[in-house]
């Protein structure tokens, strides 16, 4: 094995030019792949942060009493889909009515009683939540004994939703897609460079060797060239990470209301495999067709 | 034809025939071909062709360009398969033999190709020593046989010169030692001194006959007729438009 | 040129393998750009049509009567970020102003006289505002003689501006980049289609061959192959576009409240252009290593 | 050495003759190269050559492998350049020659490679018409010169052949009728017959012979003696270790 390796090693000194040329390409397809990912992740996590702020709001009937909040907080809890639980009094209820009407509010202080119910404001546990989950969600909430009615952004939240959910499942297949085109494109390349290579491996087999003499090194010259180009792919993708980054934060420090964030380990060690597993396959795809006896 | 012009090499030639009186009778065909063609397309490179070569055979193929002498080679090393007939390798029935064998046939067969196939991106040495490191030899031995080949031809001062940097006498040279490294049962020979002045021509055919006293069956194609006619003991077969036309032997 | 042309034709004949292999590269690659044009096209239109939705409310004083309204409308309208001007007179506020308090507007019904201002809806008439430009404009509209107070999104509408821009600057850099990256590989790609085809070029030099003579039908060459494999690049995006779209018409048609669409024909022009481009430019750059003297 | 072997061009010879008379004191030389030497890293591949070329000669240039034959050939057709020394071939100072000049001094010089250099992917007839299709000649005239330089190759019934599937042989006829389809004022032949039995060796020669009787120059390497001494009026220059060691003219 390390025999194979050696001759390995050797041949990727021997032909630099194709095998520079080889690991460029790999880096860019990982480019793509990784820069897409890393949009999409970022995206998504703003977008989640603003999902979290959905929340369900329960009217609770005049039969309800302070002294009821716990058992009513805890049959919500018990659902699966509720986490944050905010009991909204109807005194504080209306004073936020009258922060919300800024100039409209000055007929509120003419009123002799508070007109307005408690209220329970329920968040979302788990993001990214279909539109029917929501619905059966609140349904299950309005049927609680106190509950009177619930309100959620309805119209306008299953728009979101709906929008929220393509984009994630659009962000996934293209993912999958470009790394599928890189798969393409690595082996293609790979295909290129064994085709300049064609007369050597015939010669080879002409010699004696067998195939398993042959195609070893090319194969371990596979893994290498993906390592190598995933690591590549990936630093450049840093290096433009941190320079636009750096950029946005001096320029834009006042709207940045969120981080932007490099991928995570998990996804260093998911692409760098990624890409070592697509010099190793765009091998096994190109040299099929070329040894042949 | 009988010996051939000058002959520089009296004493190996004594030697020789000894070696071939004792092993004369116990000698069996290490190549056989019966009826053997290759067609391309229309028009037939080989037509009908039946030889037997005994092992420890020295033989020249000669016949005008086009004739069929490489294509004859390559069915015997399985670059071409034959169309029609049956060729039989030290034992082995080339029709049958599976894809994974003939990787050991080619190991028992040592070629010079007409257009040498060298790997241009490897030094010589490194074309040489492929031979051996195909076989799985250990690499100091690989080490040893490979210098020491390179010496005999000539070409030990250019083991690190790449094959497109060589002349086309020294590219022929490189051919030849690679050929005969790995201690080939069979040496095919195509055309193996077309680039050599003559001196060096000699020097090669003197080497192949080395091994094949030692035991090594050889078929040279040639067009040299000085050299052909300078070598004892040898049978020369004659091609024309693929078809065999003529066998002497010379002794 | 007839004559050069007819050259890169055979020349595309007799050399498939290599062709073949750079137009699905190429195609490959301009399956990349453009399936993240088409995304990022789609998602920002949809996002536009929200952003369209943003309004500035300005609130009318009592000194305000509905004859001074085509005055007061011309005015704003005269500035550069209005839209479309609604005038929303105090009765429908109240309308609305109900409907949007459901449970908690009982109380309403009790007052004698209504407590609301007359209000103007105004719409940003471009989309991609900046933060600074809508708080710009709403000091400019406060300014009004009528106008007592603004009222607009804030915090939220500020938060979302900056992540919509954002979002959009990243695109465009991700076109571009995701463009760039696509030349490099396609540069790569016929780089090494010319590397297995030194000896070819050499050896038409060696007999006497002008650098024109050996260049030119290269370069038609890689304006058949660009054009070719944006073409092809173009057709599998429309193929995948028109299957995903299918199915999830049938599958989500309940929510799908916007529709994706396919880019349009300008996008199809300016891609395919590009893809020629890529392929005249992968060309121009490989030729000036392997073509000297 | 005079007349060489068995020569089969009488009526020819006669022509020549008088065709060199007339010419003989009105000839310049051609190719000139003054102390020309050719260093790949520290050794000498040509040493500090001296030799005029005159127009309508015809060369024969020997020495062992690796002697710097063919260098010498390449730093005419400026595949290389000398390290040391002027080369002025037809007028033009090669040392001092504009890029944009190269095509056109190569197309005056016709090269049959040593290795042939035929362009695998092309047929046997794009190969020798790419020349003139280089040099802009219209494709009628070009279709009619390059079937006539085959047909007197005896290559014209592989016209659609590519070449690796031609025999060693039939490559280098193909390499000769393109270094001779553009009607070269010069022509370098490195090794035309290494791959050609006596036969095709000789006709080949003939066939240069015919263009040089038109007034090319003609430079042959060659290790094939008996070809040698059959050529008339043909000077012979000898290489060793890249310096000259001989001239020698027969007539
Ligand atoms: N792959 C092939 N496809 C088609 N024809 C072929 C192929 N290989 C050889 N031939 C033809 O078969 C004939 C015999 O070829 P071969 O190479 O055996 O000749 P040869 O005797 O070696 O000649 P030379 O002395 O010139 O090398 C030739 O006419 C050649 O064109
Ligand atoms: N590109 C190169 N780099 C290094 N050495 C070279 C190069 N080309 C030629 N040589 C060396 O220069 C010497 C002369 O080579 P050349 O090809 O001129 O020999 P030749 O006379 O043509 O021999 P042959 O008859 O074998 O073809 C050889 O020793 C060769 O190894
Ligand atoms: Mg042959
Ligand atoms: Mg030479």
């Amino acid at each position: 094995m390390f025999h194979y390796f050696k001759r390995a090693v050797l041949d990727i000194l021997s032909n630099r030019f194709l095998n520079v040329i080889t690991i460029v390409t790999i880096a860019l397809s990982i480019l793509v792949v990784s820069t897409f990912v890393l949009f999409f992740e970022n995206t998504s996590r703003v977008i989640d942060s603003w999902n979290q702020g959905f929340r369900l709001v329960a009217y609770l009937g005049e039969s309800f009493t302070p002294s009821m909040l716990p058992k009513l907080t805890a049959k919500i809890q018990a659902m699966a889909e509720a986490g944050e639980i905010r009991f909204i009094p109807k005194e504080e209820g209306l004073a936020l009515l009258k922060q919300e009407m800024k100039n409209r509010s000055a007929f509120l202080e003419t009123l002799e009683e508070n007109p307005l119910p408690h209220v329970l404001e329920i968040r979302m546990k788990r993001t990214g939540l279909e539109w029917d989950e929501i619905t059966a969600f609140a349904k299950t909430v309005e049927q609680l004994p106190q509950v009177t009615d619930v309100e959620y952004g309805q119209q306008w939240l299953g728009r979101f939703l709906s929008l929220f959910n393509l984009f994630r499942v659009t962000g996934y297949a293209m993912s999958s897609l470009f790394f599928l085109i890189a798969l393409f494109i690595t082996a293609n390349t790979v295909r290129l460079a064994l085709y300049s290579r064609r007369q050597e491996v015939e010669i080879m087999r002409l010699v004696g060797a067998t195939d398993r003499f042959i195609i070893t090194p090319f194969y371990i010259q596979g893994l290498i060239q993906g390592t190598l180009g995933g690591i590549v792919g990936l630093s450049i993708l840093l290096i433009i990470f941190l320079v636009i980054s750096l950029n946005l934060q001096e320029s834009a420090a006042s709207y940045m209301l969120f981080d932007i964030q490099f991928l995570s380990v998990k996804y260093w060690v998911i692409i760098i495999f990624g890409s070592a597993f697509l010099g190793w396959l765009g091998c096994y795809l190109s040299l099929k067709q070329f040894i042949k006896y | 034809m009988l010996w051939g012009g000058d002959r520089a090499r009296a004493a190996p030639d004594l030697l020789l025939n000894t070696y071939a009186k004792d092993e004369m009778e116990t000698r069996d065909p290490i190549i056989r071909l019966f009826n053997v063609s290759k067609r391309y397309g229309k028009h037939y490179a080989v037509k009908d062709i039946t030889i037997d070569v005994d092992a420890g055979e020295f033989i020249f193929v000669t016949g005008s360009s086009g004739a069929g002498k490489s294509t004859l080679m390559k069915m015997i090393y399985l670059a071409e398969r034959a169309s029609q007939g049956q060729i039989i390798v030290d034992g082995m029935n080339l029709d049958r033999i599976s894809h994974a064998r003939i990787p050991y046939l080619r190991r028992n067969i040592g070629v010079i190709f007409q257009d040498f196939k060298l790997i241009p991106n490897k030094t010589v040495y490194g074309n040489v020593a492929l031979v051996l490191e195909a076989a799985g030899e250990r690499s100091a031995m690989i080490r040893r046989r490979v210098m020491q080949v390179l010496e005999t031809t000539g070409m030990a001062d250019k083991v690190n010169a790449f094959p497109p940097s060589l002349s086309g006498g020294e590219q022929q040279r490189v051919a030849v030692a690679r050929a005969v490294v790995g201690n080939p049962k069979i040496i095919l020979a195509d055309e193996p001194t077309g680039s050599l002045d003559s001196e060096s021509a000699q020097s090669v055919l003197d080497f192949l006959m080395q091994y094949h006293d030692k035991g090594a069956t050889v078929l040279i194609v040639s067009h040299n007729m000085q050299l052909i006619s300078s070598t004892v003991r040898a049978r020369s077969i004659s091609l024309a438009d693929g078809t065999l036309v003529g066998t002497a032997t010379m002794l």
